[in-house]
Order: structure tokens, then C-alpha cells, then sequence
């Protein structure tokens, strides 16, 4: 399987994760986004710079709980909860967040 | 409330018994099991640790058919007592909780 | 002495060259001998080796596999092998081999993948969790 | 139910996938909303050096992946005395501030106090 980013065959597998990472952008992350019905706005790039950032720090892709504090951490107690992650990407923030940073797809079958 | 303690590798080579021996606490127990059994031998470097454990009331246990299999039946220290794997099963019953050293 | 009936599920993290799996095995028999309930075998770490159907041991020894798979049927037992640990070692069941585009599907009958939250799930139920490890 | 569960780390990091399982393991316990304490001795406690480089041998750092602990509210982290000295180690060496040192006999007392124990 694959997706089509600026003319680009980029390969995904069945579950639309990027085979591989290094060719993450933001066009890709659009894309990627749009194949789940989400429109990126500022509030979600700034999530998705947290998860990167995330990454960065732990080298892990966060799960749910994770990304709630560091959230909170990061950015406040308004946009470190649930709900507010769960408005910006159903129905699984931590999944399909980390699927639109370019995050290995989770390897601990939490 | 006593925790079972199991080691699997035999103390010529491996810590692993001798940190268990640091843990372990009066009603607890400890059982030697697989090459775990090498350290039941009178002369296995935990062997006095073992029966100072012993004589403070810790069972030290050692699983039969591994010993037979390793020909140590007649070789092991006098105060272990050899246990089958049903009497390992009620041991784990008995006990509140097991730890695996390995 | 009244024994009482326990609940027991046992953590496999031992291939089947190490004789903890064996073990693991032989305990699980014996516990189902005297009649406490297995709710759950987990398979973790090199202990999802224990779940090929591609190992052909030579016939005058122990075909441990096989055991494992007997155990399951004889007594119904649940046995649950970990998703990531299988994935990352070439053990996959038909649906995971499409998945990643694999050649082949390796994962015996009986078996089960799963998350490792049925490991926690069989602690948080279980009376007893014992660890067989190498 | 919710169980009191130890994890016992007790194996070093890279030269073979148990430190990695127990840490994965770590972090379902908590997921899946169960009483955790984690406790590193032996060559447990060398997962939890600063400044380790694993890239150099193509792994994930430990001293990383540890440092995600408290996202997922594990907080109630043990390392052992007697496994520290021995190593010539202080808890300046290690990167969980927060962590309780115990010795022995204390440790003997946490394990009575858990439903069950993960041991890795």
C-alpha cells in the first residue's frame, strides 16, 4: 500500500503507518491526516510537534495516559486532557497522533 | 505473609542465588530448581549461607527430578529436602507469592 | 489439610532450548492435577518460541510443542502468546503475516496472540503468577 | 481487580531483550491501572546510569525509556542498596531522583506486601 504525496509513492502499511520515517514532512503529515478525515490546524501541529518532541525525549511513542501529562506538562491543564486530545484526533488520539508525527507504529501491543 | 523464592542457575557461575539469599526472610522459602540444583551441593559456594538460612527456620527445597537427573541425589547438603513437582504446586500455594531468580 | 483451589496463570519468558520452559510445562500439569484452575499461560520474551508449529525435534525426544498444544486441549487452557515479543522474533500467526507482508504464518494451533495486557489482565485475576524465566 | 504488583529488574541493559521486556512490561502493568512498584538490583541498577549512548550500538537508551516512568505514574521506584555499593554507585550516578533505596531487609518487607511479583 502507499500514499501519493507531491506526486511522491510513499509506502504504508495496512494500517496507513509510514514504512519508513524518514520521509516524514509536514505535506506527509497532511496527507496522513486527511486519510483519517482530520484537517491539520494549529492546534493540532502543536500536538504533533509534542509527540516528535516526545520521541525525542523518551524514544518511545507515547501511550494515551503519556501524552496526557507530557501534554499537561508541556502545555497546560486546559489542553492536557483527554478530551481535549480525543477533539482533535478520534477516536484514538495517541494512535493516530503519533501515525501523523511519523512515529514508529507502537510496538508494545498496549 | 512469605514469598517462595525460586532459583534456576547454579551458584559456580551465576549470583542470582546469592542475591536471593540477601532477600530472603525468616517464614520464607527458598527452592533450587533446574541447574539451580548444583547449588545444593555440600561444597557450592552458598553452602553455608544456605544452611545458616536454614537453621534460622527458611526451607531450602530442591526439585527431585532435577537433582536425579544431575546425579546429585546422594551429593546434596542433608537439610535440603527434595520435593516433587507436585509438592513445587502446593509450595506455591502454601507461600503468598513467588519470586523468580534467574 | 484442606488444600484450597487457586487460581494460577504462569508467565513463560524461556524458549524451549532452556529447561525453564520445561518447567513451566511440568508445573502447570501438576497444578491441573490437583485440580486448581490454569486461567492463563503467557508467553513472553524467548518464550514464544514455544509456539512454532515449524520445530521438528528428532523423534526420540521430548516434542515439547506438541505438549504445550495437548495441554490446551485436554484442559482448555488459554494459551496467549505476546504480539510484540512474537512479531520481533519471526512468529506470526496468518492475519499478522498479511499484516506485514510476510511469507509465511508460523504461529501452532492453540496458540493465541495477544497483548501484554493479558498478562496483566491474568494477574490482576489470578490467585497465583508464577515466572519461568532464562 | 486491581493487584499489588512488584516488577523486579534485575538483568543490565543491551546484551540481551530482558531489561527492554521488563521495562514494556512496566509500562502495561501501569496502563492497565495496576498497584506498581518497580524495584532495580543487581545489574538492574546499570539500566539506570545517565548519559548512556545506545545509538552507538543501534538500541533505544534506557536512560530515555526510564525517564518516561513518571508519565505513566509510575513513581513508586525501589533500587537496592547492597546492588548499588557493590557497583560503586551513587544515586547521583542514576537518572531516577525520586527513587527510594533500600536495603535488604527492606526489600524483603516490599515483597510481602505485594499480591504478586513480575520477575524479570
Amino acid at each position: 500500500m502507499h500514499i501519493i504525496v507531491n506526486n511522491q509513492q510513499l509506502a504504508v502499511d495496512k494500517d496507513g503507518y509510514l514504512e519508513s520515517l524518514q520521509q516524514w514532512n509536514t505535506d506527509v503529515a497532511t496527507e496522513i491526516a486527511q486519510n483519517e478525515n482530520i484537517q491539520l490546524s494549529a492546534a493540532h501541529w502543536e500536538i504533533i510537534y509534542l509527540l516528535q518532541d516526545f520521541y525525542k525525549e523518551f524514544e518511545i511513542s507515547p501511550a494515551m495516559r503519556a501524552l496526557v501529562k507530557y501534554t499537561e506538562k508541556k502545555l497546560g491543564p486546559e489542553k492536557g486532557k483527554s478530551i481535549y486530545l480525543l477533539q482533535l484526533f478520534p477516536p484514538s488520539p495517541a494512535k493516530i497522533a503519533s501515525k501523523i508525527a511519523g512515529l514508529p507504529r507502537p510496538a508494545n501491543c498496549l | 505473609m512469605s514469598t517462595l523464592h525460586t532459583v534456576n542457575k547454579s551458584s559456580f557461575t551465576n549470583r542470582a542465588l546469592e542475591s536471593c539469599i540477601l532477600i530472603c526472610r525468616s517464614s520464607d522459602g527458598i527452592l533450587l530448581l533446574e541447574d539451580g540444583v548444583f547449588s545444593a551441593l555440600k561444597s557450592a559456594p552458598n553452602a553455608t549461607a544456605l544452611e545458616a538460612l536454614n537453621q534460622q527456620g527458611i526451607h531450602i527445597y530442591a526439585l527431585l527430578n532435577d537433582v536425579k537427573a544431575r546425579a546429585l541425589e546422594y551429593k546434596i547438603a542433608a537439610h535440603i529436602q527434595l520435593i516433587s513437582y507436585d509438592e513445587f504446586v502446593s509450595l506455591t500455594v502454601n507461600f503468598n507469592r513467588v519470586q523468580s531468580w534467574y | 489439610m484442606i488444600v484450597p483451589v487457586m487460581i494460577f496463570s504462569i508467565n513463560v519468558q524461556s524458549p524451549p532450548s532452556s529447561q525453564a520452559s520445561y518447567s513451566a510445562y511440568q508445573f502447570c500439569r501438576a497444578l491441573l492435577r490437583q485440580g486448581h484452575n490454569l486461567h492463563r499461560v503467557f508467553f513472553y520474551q524467548d518464550g514464544i518460541y514455544n509456539a512454532t508449529n515449524l520445530a521438528a525435534p528428532p523423534q526420540d525426544e521430548l516434542d515439547l510443542y506438541s505438549e504445550w498444544q495437548k495441554l490446551s486441549k485436554e484442559h482448555s487452557v488459554e494459551l496467549v502468546v505476546c504480539i510484540a515479543a512474537a512479531l520481533k522474533r519471526g512468529l506470526l500467526n496468518q492475519e499478522e503475516s498479511i499484516r506485514y507482508n510476510k511469507a509465511g504464518h508460523n504461529l501452532a494451533e492453540g496458540f493465541t496472540l495477544g497483548g501484554l495486557g493479558q498478562l496483566i489482565e491474568a494477574a490482576a485475576v489470578s490467585d497465583r503468577l508464577i515466572t519461568f524465566g532464562n | 481487580m486491581h493487584k499489588k504488583i512488584l516488577l523486579i529488574s534485575r538483568h543490565a541493559p543491551y546484551g540481551n531483550s530482558i531489561a527492554k521486556d521488563a521495562f514494556d512490561a512496566a509500562l502495561a502493568t501501569a496502563i492497565y491501572d495496576q498497584d506498581l512498584s518497580m524495584l532495580f538490583m543487581d545489574d538492574g541498577i546499570f539500566q539506570l546510569l545517565r548519559d548512556q549512548q545506545a545509538q552507538e550500538i543501534s538500541q533505544k537508551s534506557f536512560t530515555s525509556m526510564l525517564s518516561a516512568l513518571p508519565f505513566y505514574d509510575i513513581d513508586k521506584l525501589y533500587i537496592h542498596q547492597e546492588s548499588l555499593e557493590q557497583r560503586g554507585l551513587t544515586i547521583e550516578n542514576l537518572i531516577v531522583d525520586n527513587a527510594t533505596i533500600v536495603n535488604s531487609a527492606q526489600i524483603s518487607n516490599l515483597l510481602n506486601h505485594q499480591d504478586h511479583i513480575l520477575s524479570f
